[in-house]
């Protein structure tokens, strides 16, 4: 298809720009081995100190309830979400009535994520004034994280289920599996690796943004990405900042590669079942 | 006879109605409740006046507005237009930036080994999945003071000595692509992936170079998925906050940090509010605009429930 | 056929039978895809739903199954009226066209599934999958995922997940569409012969007539929603009801007719006698296959329906040759000959030729 | 399944194990600049009261306001506004009235401290801590500093070497722009805000900006060597001359004047534990604790009772202006109403 040239052109300029992308990051992990002051070389100095920093696990801590407990939640309504609407809505409806629920959906995903947050910001806010809930904190933050979330999760399982063959759940019924044994022994099981896949698109999203947490968050909710923020406006870029940006690089490119072999496997049966189906 | 048929049909419909509002109520319900109702009163703040402190306050007021056209206490000034332009025109290059190298590294995927592509483009993806503010500052060690690439600037006289190429505008510019790369590869390489190549032979024939070949015979398959690219690289960095935030130490506003900051350092929530609207209904237009022009060329397909 | 006889309350409902009543559905927005349908299936037979794709075949039989609720009318099975069962607390099976095989489960757990919902213990649901499995002679796949089997065996798999569960009745919607021919031949045989062993009923909906032919005890031919003919498969190939039962089930030559007399009638080839007693019928027909050619040297005396014409087409098909005949009058008639004698002997394009239309082969259909 | 399951029971734990560690007991959410309290004093005062202290940092008055507003105001228990703002705050309705009657330490501070005209009677501040606003600068980089705010303001001063300017709510550097107009540091005329507004806007084309930063992580960056010269506090200077980390930066009050300041303690309107907070800034009062603050923070104190117990650079000239440099040392003058509103446009566009 491509001609050889083209080809040795092609990788000639593809190997460099993936390294670029990786440079930055790679400066990132190679600071955070500066040696404490007044010594040479490289050392652990600054992981170190994180061992030692009260606040940086504090921060830890609530960015893994953050993502984990907003994960959970958005899993569970979105893979509802997206099941119900591809199976109890009524095929090729029309009129206004019938694009709602896609405008909702697709809100989230489409919305700037600072219009995002200083909506949140401003809409809590009034919320706390009025009735004394949701004062900005931890809970807010896992509230907004919910939110945009959501839609993903739904998008996933519903393009799960839309690609399986729909007789399966007539022949689910027809074996005697009523509607709750088929979502228990038919649709979880199908479905669980876009529900897997939601979850860690959750967790993925919540772990990658920032904007929306920083106008959601209150007193002592500072999370990672938030403490990281604050310490680089403060105090400009430290080996310390270094060493959390490090582990933070290494643990998701680690679970990336994880889930990306574990599911290359599984994935073999799930190609069947989308394509099992004729007509 | 007619009346027990369509109480059957209307029993069933009903049914189907419930189980529809049981499973997506709950997530159409809480996206409504904690995005959709807030993002609205957001909106709404546009309209009001706004108090000695910045504070909504009564009557209802175009004065917003008018701020975010320019008219301020202290007379017109053509700040924010520049604003608008600084951040049509830093979204602009991001996105003409991250186009450009998105079509070597697609076709270098392509031209790989079938089991090796998902890696590959798994490779691309992957920084995207770190947090925002890490790979953001990351460009600071890059690009910023004393660092080699603004060791190299400074040599070449493009960067006084000292003060490297972050924060700036090219390090805003820089970051925006870094950032939404890999939303202009994926598409793209969706559209690559389903290129005809029969008629890429069929144009060897007909053009005598390499890129006259492309110009004709690849570009317009790829069209769609580019456009789609530029879709989600374009809106979400014409509205970033994060990257002029740390790369361009406040030195030219982007407009996201101009909204930001009517609700952080200098409060004025109906001024901000109104900025918002603007923003939006320019992304809105940019949307509409793009996938009128996708659809006139074939529409690229996309998952939509 | 209309005239439905309430025979279940007359005598006791056998297991398996099925009777359907006044059955009609549709589709918002649409014409009926069913429309007031009656009949009656015996248990134990296999019945065939024939007719053109649209034609309501498979939503009749999906109201059978209960994925559909009628809009009109009753389905009763093994006397048991269905309006208020729902679909998986019937005891029946069905085997999909699209095998609808469970992606997550091996041939055995998607064997094992029904007795497994209705909540089969293990050790019993183990002995019934093999020996189904064995049935099936599909053994040997156990453990497989239904990704790794060909389209035969996962047709077998498919239908020994409905059987295992010794149904009333067993649906089968087009299960061998997918299959290639040879495969298709072979597994009709084989899924006529497990029918007769089990005894159970099958109800099996296709829309290629020779299946139908092969298959089963008694056709039902449907079109538009409305069952056209239901009757033995000889009578409905023999003595179709109407034009378009004719034509779906093979070829046919019909011509529109005028009584002249208590047995002959006017038609647009010449007069014809038929032996039927006319009662005003206005279309007769006859089947390819029923006409007999003769050399023009050789055409036999003092007999009624004898046409000379010329053949303007042969087209030879092994077993027989069909001809494309136009007689005096410039219309054409369809004539198969078997080619039972030396292959010199067959007629050729241009050569004259001489048919009979024997009366009692001309059959009287209605438009 | 599993999986998710696993997944599941970790966060659970993980949310559960973090509110049972304080399980009952009352939190108080400090609101502060950063850096500006010994954490020692954190743990003594959580053991005093049994109770969980809650730090959060700001970075400007303004970013204190906003966050007030934005529902901060029903938070935070104790916030610490600089003079100038806590009129404006309490304009605003953000902050309440103190019950002098829990606060018996009050007779510890200085009197000079006492009823200031920023707040009559101390009804709505505490003074925390107090200080000057003056310029940094690296003498290895910049050989001839002057006197004067011409070292940010004047491109010939500094043609080359990169500074920064602090971003905040403005008024330091619209008052250090007016100085150096010669308007003096508390201009407060239309015409006089604009002009200075004008000098800043040109200083930010210079191509040696480095951009707007506020007065406590530039002094970070001066450290890292990355600028040479910024505003800066007296006592952030005196905290890394202390700690050895700045020992060659150098702080002088521009001779065309410069701001000094009061820090303050203050409750917000809708504070969840007042009584907690009046606890707090007792606390804080008292003889010893004022000690330590300084000594951590190494500002200068108004705590009178704290002053014997006060050690090294605390006594220097850097944190005790001369009479000389209290000549030209000045209050910022609190903005009200329309004017904070004219003044917040003004400095809206000078950002833009």
């Amino acid at each position: 298809m491509i001609p050889r040239g083209v080809r040795y052109a092609l990788s000639g300029i593809s190997w460099p720009l993936y390294a670029l992308l990786y440079t930055p990051l790679a400066l990132v992990a190679y600071y955070s081995f500066a040696p404490a002051p007044n010594e040479a070389g490289h050392s652990l100095h600054a992981y170190n100190l994180l061992l030692h920093d009260g606040d940086v696990f504090s921060a830890l801590r609530r960015s893994l309830i953050l993502a984990i407990g907003s994960a959970i939640t958005s899993t569970a309504l979105g893979t509802l979400l997206g099941y119900g609407l591809c199976r109890f809505r009524t095929p090729n409806a029309k009129g206004v009535l019938a694009h709602i629920p896609s405008l909702i959906i697709y809100t989230p995903i489409i919305m700037p994520s600072l219009v995002f947050g200083i909506s949140e910001l401003i809409f809590f806010n009034l919320v706390h004034n009025a009735t004394g809930m949701l004062g900005a904190g931890l809970e807010t933050m896992i509230i907004a994280h919910i939110t945009f979330q959501v839609p993903y999760v739904a998008l996933t399982v519903y393009a799960r289920l839309a690609g399986l063959d729909r007789y399966l759940f007539d022949a689910a019924n027809d074996l005697y599996a009523n509607g709750l044994k088929s979502f228990l022994y038919l649709i979880i099981p199908l479905v669980q690796p876009a529900i897997i896949g939601g979850f860690m698109l959750g967790i993925t999203l919540s772990i990658d943004d920032f904007t929306i947490s920083f106008f959601t968050s209150g007193p002592g909710s500072v999370t990672l990405p938030i403490y990281i923020y604050g310490a680089i406006a403060r105090k400009g870029i430290s080996p310390e900042i270094n060493a959390i940006g490090t582990l933070m690089i290494g643990t998701i490119i680690l679970l990336a590669l994880i889930h990306f072999f574990i599911t290359r496997h599984r994935d073999r049966a799930g190609q069947f079942a989308a394509r099992g189906s004729i007509s | 006879m007619s009346g027990a048929l369509k109480t059957e049909q209307e029993i069933e419909a009903g049914r189907q109605r419930l189980r529809l509002w049981v499973t997506s109520g709950p997530g159409l319900v809480w996206i409504m409740l904690f995005l959709l109702i807030p993002s609205a009163v957001l909106l709404g703040i546009a309209f009001f006046s706004s108090d000695d402190y910045g504070a909504p306050v009564l009557p209802l007021s175009v004065q917003p507005f008018q701020q975010v056209a320019g008219y301020s206490l202290l007379g017109w000034d053509p700040g924010n237009i520049t604003i608008f332009l600084r951040s049509l025109g830093q979204a602009g290059t991001a996105t003409l930036v991250s186009a450009a190298l998105s079509y070597p590294l697609v076709f270098f995927i392509l031209s790989q080994r079938e089991d090796l592509r998902p890696l590959l483009l798994l490779f691309i993806v992957l920084p995207s999945w770190t947090n925002q503010v890490v790979r953001t500052y990351a460009w600071l060690e890059l690009l910023g003071p004393n660092a080699p690439v603004s060791w190299a600037a400074h040599l070449l006289h493009a960067v006084p000595p000292d003060l490297g190429l972050a924060p700036g505008s090219f390090a805003v510019t820089t970051g925006l692509a870094y950032n939404y790369l890999p939303y202009m590869i994926v598409p793209l390489y969706a559209s690559a992936e389903k290129l005809d190549w029969t008629l890429v032979e069929a144009g060897r024939d007909l053009y005598a170079s390499g890129l006259r070949l492309f110009w004709h015979a690849v570009f317009p398959q790829t069209l769609p998925g580019l456009l789609s690219g530029v879709i989600f690289v374009a809106i979400p960095a014409f509205g970033d906050y994060v990257v002029p935030q740390l790369l361009g130490g406040d030195k030219a506003l982007m407009i996201g940090s101009l909204i930001a900051n009517q609700f952080t350092e200098t409060p004025d929530w109906p001024y901000g509010a109104a900025l918002t609207i603007i923003m939006l209904v320019f992304t809105g237009m940019g949307l509409v605009g793009f996938r009128i022009l996708t659809r006139k060329l074939g529409g690229a397909e996309e998952v939509t429930i | 056929m209309s005239a439905s006889v309430p025979t279940a309350t007359l005598h006791p409902p056998k297991r398996g039978a099925i009777s359907i009543r006044g059955i009609t559905r549709i589709f918002t927005g649409s014409t009926p895809a069913v429309d007031h349908v009656d009949l009656e299936i015996h248990a134990g037979e296999f019945f065939t739903l024939l007719g053109p794709s649209g034609c309501g075949k498979t939503t009749l039989l999906r109201m059978l199954a209960g994925f559909e609720t009628p809009d009109e009318g009753k389905i009763l099975i093994s006397g048991k009226d269905m309006e208020d069962v729902p679909a998986h607390k019937r005891a029946v099976n069905t085997v999909f066209q699209s095998y609808a095989l469970f992606p997550h489960l091996n041939v055995e757990q998607n064997i094992g599934f029904g007795l497994r919902m209705k909540g089969v213990k293990t050790p019993e649901r183990k002995k019934r999958v093999n020996a189904v499995m064995e049935m099936m002679q599909i053994g040997q796949f156990a453990t497989r995922s239904a990704a790794q089997l060909s389209g035969g065996q996962r047709q077998r798999v498919a239908l020994a997940r409905a059987l295992v569960n010794e149904p009333d009745v067993v649906l089968l919607d087009e299960p061998l569409s997918a299959l290639d021919a040879k495969l298709r031949s072979e597994l009709q045989i084989e899924l006529l012969r497990m029918q007769k062993r089990l005894g159970m009923t099958f109800i099996f909906v296709t829309h290629d007539q020779h299946e139908a032919l092969v298959m089963s005890d008694r056709i039902g031919v449907m079109s538009q929603g409305r069952l056209e003919q239901v009757g033995p498969v000889l009578d409905v190939y023999e003595k179709p009801r109407n034009v378009f039962v004719a034509e779906f089930l093979g070829l046919s030559n019909i011509w529109p007719i005028t009584p002249t007399g208590p047995h002959s009638a006017a038609s647009p080839i010449g007069e014809l006698g038929i032996a039927a007693p006319l009662n005003g019928a206005s279309m007769a027909m006859i089947r390819p296959e029923k006409i007999w050619i003769y050399n023009d040297t050789a055409v036999p005396k003092d007999r009624a329906n004898l046409f000379l014409g010329t053949v303007r087409e042969a087209i030879y098909m092994g077993a027989s040759t069909q001809y494309r005949i136009e007689l005096a009058g410039g219309q054409s008639v369809l004539a198969f000959d078997t080619n039972n004698q030396a292959a010199e002997r067959s007629w050729r394009p241009g050569e004259p030729v001489a048919v009979e239309l024997k009366p009692d082969n001309i059959m009287l259909i209605s438009p | 399944m599993k999986f998710l399951s696993y997944i599941a029971a970790g966060a659970i734990a993980l949310g559960l194990a973090a509110p049972a560690a304080h399980a009952g007991q009352p939190t108080l959410n400090l609101f502060i600049w950063s850096d500006y309290i010994d954490p020692g004093l954190i743990k003594s005062f959580e053991a005093q009261c049994n109770c969980k202290v809650v730090e959060t940092d700001y970075e400007s008055n303004a970013e204190l306001e906003a966050k007030l507003r934005a529902g901060g105001d029903s938070q935070y228990d104790v916030v610490v506004p600089s003079s100038y703002y806590v009129p404006e705050l309490q304009d605003e309705g953000l902050i309440q009235t103190l019950d002098h009657s829990k606060l018996p330490n009050f007779t510890n501070l200085a009197t000079k401290f006492q009823n200031p005209d920023y707040d009559q009677n101390d009804a709505y501040s505490i003074p925390y801590q107090w200080g000057t606003t003056g310029i940094v600068y690296d003498p290895a980089k910049i050989k001839d500093p002057g006197t004067g705010w011409g070292l940010l303001f004047d491109p010939k001063m500094n043609p080359n070497y990169p500074f920064v300017i602090p971003k905040g709510e403005g008024r330091d550097q619209i008052g250090a722009a007016c100085a150096y107009l010669g308007y003096g540091f508390n201009c407060s005329e239309k015409s006089q805000w604009i002009a200075a507004a004008k000098l800043i806007e040109q200083t930010k084309k210079r191509s040696n900006f480095a951009g707007f930063v506020d007065e406590t992580p530039a002094r970070d960056q001066m450290k890292s060597g990355l600028i040479a010269a910024a505003m800066a506090y007296n006592g952030d200077i005196g905290q890394c001359y202390g700690d050895g980390s700045c020992k060659s930066l150098k702080f002088f009050l521009p001779k065309e004047g410069a701001e000094i300041w009061v820090d303050t303690m203050a409750i917000p309107t809708h504070a969840p534990h007042p009584e907690l907070a009046l606890q707090f800034i007792n606390f804080i009062l008292d003889a010893n604790n004022g000690a330590t603050l300084s000594n951590f923070n190494q500002y200068a104190s108004p705590n009178a009772a704290s002053q014997k117990q006060l050690s090294g650079i605390l006594a220097s000239k850097l944190l005790n202006p001369s009479p000389e440099e209290m000549q030209r040392l000045v209050f910022l003058a609190p903005l009200r109403g329309a004017q904070y509103k004219l003044f917040n446009q003004i400095w809206t566009s000078v950002l833009q």
